[in-house]
């Protein structure tokens, strides 16, 4: 995360920054590690993903006559008879985002060298995703048992099921892949791959840095910051 | 903050501080973004305010949490641009949501 | 030097190709006649400058080809020279662009007295409805569509009672007469296309697509349909007759409305109740 | 992450000379910042397996790439000669049914774009180029890189699969326009499309992975004194290029993703309410342009994709060739950013009469044409600079020259297209179908021609014969030119294209006589790309030696300890780099050329410009 020292080059500030860093050689980001550029990359690539859903979903409900059902009203939960709208949404949105937090600080004490603190927030954050994952199939079979289907609902136009599932679904799936790695990383951290040197990966030279949780960090975020708009389009619009 | 002292402070790593601090702030965003359903807040306000609670929010995401704030202007302008190209698109998708429901509804129902 | 002569006698075959064809656009049948003029700009704009670039390159060719011991120039830019390029080519451009979209704006702007015709289309065929003496087409939906009511106009809508039907994939027009085609699909993407209105647009299953056009000469074209509709798409073909007033008058007045239609189909209904009993 | 990456800890790199001084002193004008990275460690493989099949060098997947999309490109041909046999000479193949044609015009159009091209060009071309012509010793992530070739294989595997499965591959148009593509009545409407989808989503997430690699070795892993504005245009083309794919390509996932959906689970995206067979489906409210909004916000900057590196690569050949630096650099730069990032914004031109919003055509219009402009630049630049060159008319210029006039004319009618009234009568023609296989069909091919001829000495040591290539250019060249240059005028007359047979039409009859020459055409053009495989085994057998840099050129990829370069391309020490690549004839130079790593002093004599 820290800029190296660039002999012979001083790093200039603000947009002339970027014009000499871009102009320069080796390497247009400075200091960036390369797979940390990569996940940049890729999430760039990844929001193209996200904003093509949901564009698509933004066109086919301004074009479909058929009245689009309300969410705070499906969504809404049931606590003792009382509807609550959007009840458990809000639990899962607080949730991935103490998650986010989780994460932040892992990054932070994984820079600082500090074994334990990083490898546990690592843990507490895939709990955490591993929880967000448990209440949207939760949800999904909520909803599957008040008859939404992909291909229809009973409360009005046939793509909000079919936005609804494919959207979530595709978040969903984000985030059990991050919970995935939030695993094998914590594991990693606590076997002490990186200590030292850091240990060599398989079938490659790679050597484990702690820039790595950075990246996993990045992509971690990544999921908060897409479920922020799904939650504002999807649930609240 | 002027890239020098992004530079200096990037030697150690940011105080705990400021991650609670975003931290808390997000926390209390999105609880008013969903007081934002709950007090049922309709049509422009509605609207305006949904938008405004999430564009805060992934700001704040992005800026700290994912520390763009703190990363030089060539990777932060690499990431930005390229959403012109879907802004055009969000917005041509309107266009033609609109005009494809008023054909639809035009030729097709009675009224 | 052969290699020279051999690409400026592609050139000058493209040229002589062009001017010699036998094969060019039919003749024009309907008022856009500015489109062919686009056209004619952008060949003698877009072909002069393929020429010259051509020509330029054969010259490059004759001239410089390699000799041993000769330096080529050292020069990595002339702004000047990259600047006129530049401004030329945009003004080229724009001179390409504004009659272009001149006449986009005629065609997306439909007459205020076009008559409106339904083209219907399906795999693998089409159909048309006129508005009738009120002028105004009923609305439809697909889900209306059956025996009864081969268009699937909505029975409730009162303007959809006068529509005249033609369940044939030849309709005919009123020469003269500006028409908007309005084009609907029953089930995948489909164009209704004559190439001597040289006008066309998809029709589109779940929407109402448009455009018009006014015929200009009286005879009989073929309709291609110009979108890939499946295996049926090379022979979906339909057609056109444009008649002058007196003749277009005489075979209005033959079609059948749709009341005349539900009338019919009610009475062949009551027939073969009758017939079974 | 393949490094040993410390924060602060900067390595020393070895330097090809000695540094003198502190930092940013030195006198010297020879110098050069030290590395910011330190040396890249590779996994080198010591079995078969690793080190020619799941290889990690860059170079071996390059030609891993190259070869299979060759492979889908043969099969890409020999559809077109089942087309035009039908096109041509209907009924003369008696088991070509309409239902069969559509599949191969599908498969044909898709493979070409997709398969072929766009896999040879940054898969191939790019693995092979980008190290070496950046000075790196390998990309970044060498083992995703590897995974990304394996996904392109399950991907093609996929593709052929459809070939064999009941139905037979889809029949779509290879637009895969919904709700036909889905539905019965188009070929291949069941496991065709299906597999299709699937094989079109890996390939994009095999893309992925290598377009990641790609980029990242462009931006953070040039040899030192290796700025943006020093590297060939071939790398600038790529790297456009392959960023182009990376922001268009989610388009295209989502709409695999979504028409799957439609087709599998009876989800209504892209369907609305359909009457088929006198039955309303199970389908509602969907909307057939969504998809095509998606499938074109992807498409166009797709078939930039393929054009980008294209004119990379030619700018590098004629500036190599005509032993003169390339006219304009910079604004050659420029355009190819340009172009790229412009070609975002013009994706509706494919759909004037699609039923669109009729006021998107003022918009599309003037922004497809506003692109003529950049790449008029280009054009321009490659003709100035054979202006007073010293031109070697060898194979590989005329490829160049060939392109030049094929993407031209291409262009020129591209501009015809743009131009929304005169798109009206011309969309879905055969003038469409002229345009593209000008511009995409032959001109990208002839560079792909061109850059073989160019770097085969480069990946083999030896130099293809010239007399085959000569063949094999003219053959092609003249034959293909004749195929798609009358062809324009099919579309005059008014025949659509995606037409199975079309003579029963009195005014289309007219052109029979014209649909036998093509074809007749096209079966030679084809035959003649036998000439180079021929060329090539020739060659491998015994072919001339081609030495070190054969054809005296500056970029780094010549100039490496061995050619054909070892994993690690570059010996025990990385280049270092002084001066852009095109310092072709520079005055009072002893020869004519000077490589980008000869330093200044040692040239200091001459008028060199820009370095
Ligand atoms: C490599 C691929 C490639 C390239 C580079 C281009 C380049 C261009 N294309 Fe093409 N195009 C395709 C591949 C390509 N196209 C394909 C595959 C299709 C069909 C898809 C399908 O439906 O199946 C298609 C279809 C297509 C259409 C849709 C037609 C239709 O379906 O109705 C249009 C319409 O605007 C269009 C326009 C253009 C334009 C304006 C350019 C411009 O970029 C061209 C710019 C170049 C020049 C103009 C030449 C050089 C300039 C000069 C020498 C300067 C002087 C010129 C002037 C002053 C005019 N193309
Ligand atoms: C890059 C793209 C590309 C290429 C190269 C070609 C090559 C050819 N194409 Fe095609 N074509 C398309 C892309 C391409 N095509 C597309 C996108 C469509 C639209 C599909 C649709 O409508 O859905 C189409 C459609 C299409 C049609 C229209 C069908 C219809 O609408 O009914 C026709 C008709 O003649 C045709 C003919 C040909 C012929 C004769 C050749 C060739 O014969 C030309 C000559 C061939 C070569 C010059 C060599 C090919 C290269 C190799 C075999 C590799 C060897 C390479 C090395 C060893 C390095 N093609
Ligand atoms: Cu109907 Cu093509
Ligand atoms: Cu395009």
């Amino acid at each position: 995360m820290s800029d190296p020292k660039i002999d012979g080059f001083e790093l200039k500030p603000g947009f002339k920054g970027m014009a000499s860093d871009t102009g320069s050689d080796q390497t247009m980001f400075k200091g960036v590690h390369w797979g940390k550029a990569m996940m940049w990359i890729f999430l760039l690539s990844d929001t193209f993903v996200f904003s093509c859903f949901l564009i698509s979903y933004m066109k086919g409900r301004a074009s479909t006559p058929v009245d689009w059902p309300i969410p705070s009203e499906v969504f809404a939960l049931h606590v003792g008879g009382v509807p609550v709208p959007l009840l458990l949404i809000a639990i899962m949105t607080f949730v991935l985002i103490t998650s986010s937090g989780t994460m932040a600080l892992a990054v932070k004490y994984g820079y600082e060298k500090n074994k334990k603190m990083c490898g546990w927030l690592v843990l507490a954050t895939a709990i955490g995703g591993l929880t967000f994952v448990g209440m949207q199939v939760f949800e999904w079979s909520k909803l599957i048992h008040e008859g939404v289907r992909p291909w229809g609902n009973p409360f009005g136009a046939a793509q909000f099921g079919s936005f609804f599932f494919m959207i979530t679904g595709f978040h969903g799936f984000h985030v059990s892949i991050g919970v995935i790695f939030l695993f094998i990383y914590a594991y990693k951290i606590f076997a002490g791959h990186y200590d030292g040197e850091g240990k060599r990966g398989w079938f490659t030279t790679m050597r484990s840095d702690y820039v790595e949780i950075e990246i996993l960090g990045l992509y971690w975020h990544f999921v908060d910051l897409v479920w922020v708009f799904i939650f504002a389009f999807f649930y609240l619009w | 903050m002027d890239e020098t002292k992004k530079t200096e402070q990037q030697e150690s790593t940011h105080k705990i501080g400021i991650y609670l601090w975003i931290w808390g702030l997000l926390f209390v965003l999105s609880f008013f973004s969903y007081m934002v359903d709950w007090y049922n807040f309709q049509g422009m306000l509605r609207w305006s305010l949904i938008l405004f609670f999430m564009f805060l929010k992934a700001g704040l995401i992005m800026a700290f949490f994912m520390h763009l704030f703190w990363e030089r202007y060539a990777l932060v302008n690499v990431l930005l641009w390229p959403m012109t190209a879907i802004v055009c698109f969000v917005a041509l998708m309107v266009a033609e949501g609109q005009y494809t429901l008023f054909s639809r509804i035009f030729y097709f129902f009675v009224g | 030097m052969i290699v020279g002569l051999v690409f400026l006698a592609v050139i000058v075959g493209s040229v002589l190709f062009h001017i010699f064809t036998p094969w060019y656009w039919t003749d024009i049948a309907s008022n856009w006649g500015a489109m062919d003029d686009t056209i004619t700009l952008t060949f003698w704009v877009g072909g002069g400058v393929f020429v010259a670039v051509c020509l330029f390159m054969c010259y490059c060719i004759f001239k410089f080809s390699y000799k041993e011991g000769r330096k080529a120039e050292y020069k990595p830019e002339d702004k000047k020279l990259e600047k006129i390029l530049t401004w030329a080519t945009t003004l080229g451009v724009a001179a390409l662009l504004a009659p272009g979209l001149i006449i986009w704006n005629q065609y997306v702007n439909v007459p205020k007295n076009a008559i409106h015709i339904d083209v219907m289309a399906w795999q693998w065929g089409w159909q048309y409805r006129l508005p009738g003496k009120d002028g105004k087409l009923g609305t439809t939906k697909v889900v209306n569509i059956n025996d009864e009511n081969p268009f699937g106009i909505n029975l409730d809508d009162p303007y959809g009672k006068d529509d005249i039907l033609v369940q044939s994939d030849v309709i005919n027009l009123q020469n003269n007469k500006p028409v908007k085609i309005l084009l609907r699909s029953v089930d995948v993407l489909h164009n209704w296309y004559v190439p001597q209105f040289r006008s066309k647009m998809d029709a589109v299953p779940g929407t109402v697509t448009f455009y018009w056009f006014e015929p200009n000469k009286v005879g009989e074209y073929e309709v291609l349909c110009a979108e890939y509709c499946g295996v049926g798409h090379y022979a979906m073909r339909g057609g056109v007759i444009v008649q002058d007033d007196q003749d277009y008058s005489n075979w209005e007045s033959e079609q059948e409305t749709f009341q005349e239609y539900i009338a019919k189909q009610n009475l062949l209904n009551e027939e073969k109740k009758l017939a079974k009993k | 992450m393949s490094d040993d990456y410390n924060d602060n800890k900067i390595i020393q790199a070895q330097s090809s000379e000695v540094m003198g001084g502190s930092a940013g002193v030195n006198p010297d004008m020879d110098y050069v910042r030290p590395s910011e990275l330190p040396e890249q460690d590779l996994y080198h493989g010591h079995t078969f397996l690793t080190k020619w099949v799941f290889c990690q060098d860059a170079k071996v997947i390059g030609v891993q790439y190259f070869l299979t999309a060759v492979f889908t490109g043969v099969v890409g041909l020999i559809l077109s000669w089942l087309m035009r046999l039908q096109l041509g000479f209907p009924g003369l193949a008696g088991f070509m049914t309409a239902e069969h044609y559509y599949q191969f015009v599908t498969m044909h159009g898709m493979i070409m774009v997709v398969y072929f091209l766009t896999a040879l060009f940054l898969g191939g071309f790019g693995n092979y180029l980008i190290p070496l012509m950046v000075g790196a010793r390998d990309m970044v992530f060498p083992y995703v890189n590897m995974l990304s070739f394996w996904m392109f294989f399950v991907a093609v595997a996929v593709l052929m699969a459809s070939f064999f499965v009941p139905g037979g591959p889809t029949g779509s148009g290879w637009t895969l326009y919904p709700p036909q593509a889905i539905l019965e009545g188009t070929p291949g409407s069941g496991a065709g499309i299906l597999l299709m989808l699937i094989s079109l989503s890996l390939f994009v997430i095999g893309f992925t992975m290598g377009g990641l690699n790609y980029l990242i070795t462009i931006l953070q892993a040039r040899t030192r004194g290796m700025t943006l504005m020093r590297m060939p245009l071939t790398i600038w083309g790529i790297f456009t290029a392959t960023v182009l794919a990376m922001l268009a390509f989610p388009a295209l996932l989502v709409s695999s993703i979504m028409m799957t959906l439609d087709k599998v689970l009876g989800t209504s995206f892209f369907m609305p309410t359909i009457l088929k067979a006198g039955e309303v489906l199970e389908y509602g409210g969907g909307s057939p342009i969504l998809f095509q909004h998606l499938f074109w916000f992807f498409g166009h900057p797709e078939v930039y994709i393929v054009a980008l590196p294209a004119f990379g690569i030619v700018s590098d050949l004629i500036s190599v060739h005509a032993r003169k630096n390339i006219f304009g650099y910079r604004m050659m730069v420029w355009a190819i950013v340009g172009i790229g990032a412009l070609s975002f914004f013009v994706w509706a031109h494919h759909m004037y009469v699609s039923g669109m919003n009729p006021w998107f055509g003022f918009f599309f219009a003037s922004t497809t044409l506003i692109i003529a402009v950049p790449t008029a630049m280009k054009v321009y630049n490659w003709i100035l600079t054979l202006w007073r060159g010293n031109i070697r008319i060898n194979t590989v210029m005329l490829w160049c020259l060939g392109f030049i006039v094929t993407f031209v004319n291409g262009g020129i009618t591209g501009i015809f297209l743009g131009n929304v009234t005169v798109d009206v009568p011309l969309s879905d023609t055969y003038f469409v179908v002229a345009h593209f296989h000008m511009v995409m069909g032959i001109a990208p091919l002839m560079v792909i021609m061109g850059a073989v001829y160019h770097w085969f000495p480069l990946v083999s040591g030896r130099l293809l014969s010239e007399k085959l290539g000569k063949w094999h250019f003219w053959l092609t060249f003249l034959g293909a030119y004749s195929i798609y240059f009358p062809m324009h005028y099919l579309g005059f007359i008014g025949v659509p294209r995606r037409y199975f047979e079309m003579y029963d039409s009195p005014y289309m009859t007219s052109a029979v006589g014209m649909n036998e020459f093509i074809s007749l055409a096209a079966f030679i053009v084809g035959a003649a790309q036998f000439i180079l495989i021929f060329n090539v085994i020739k060659t491998l057998k015994n072919g001339k030696k081609a030495g070190k840099n054969p054809w005296q050129a500056n970029s780094l990829e010549w100039h490496t300890s061995t050619v054909p370069p070892e994993h690690g391309n570059f010996g025990d020490r990385l280049p270092v780099v002084h001066r852009w690549a095109y310092d072709y004839s520079v005055p009072g130079a002893k020869e004519d050329y000077i490589p980008q790593t000869t330093p200044p002093s040692e040239v200091a004599h001459t008028e060199v410009e820009k370095t």
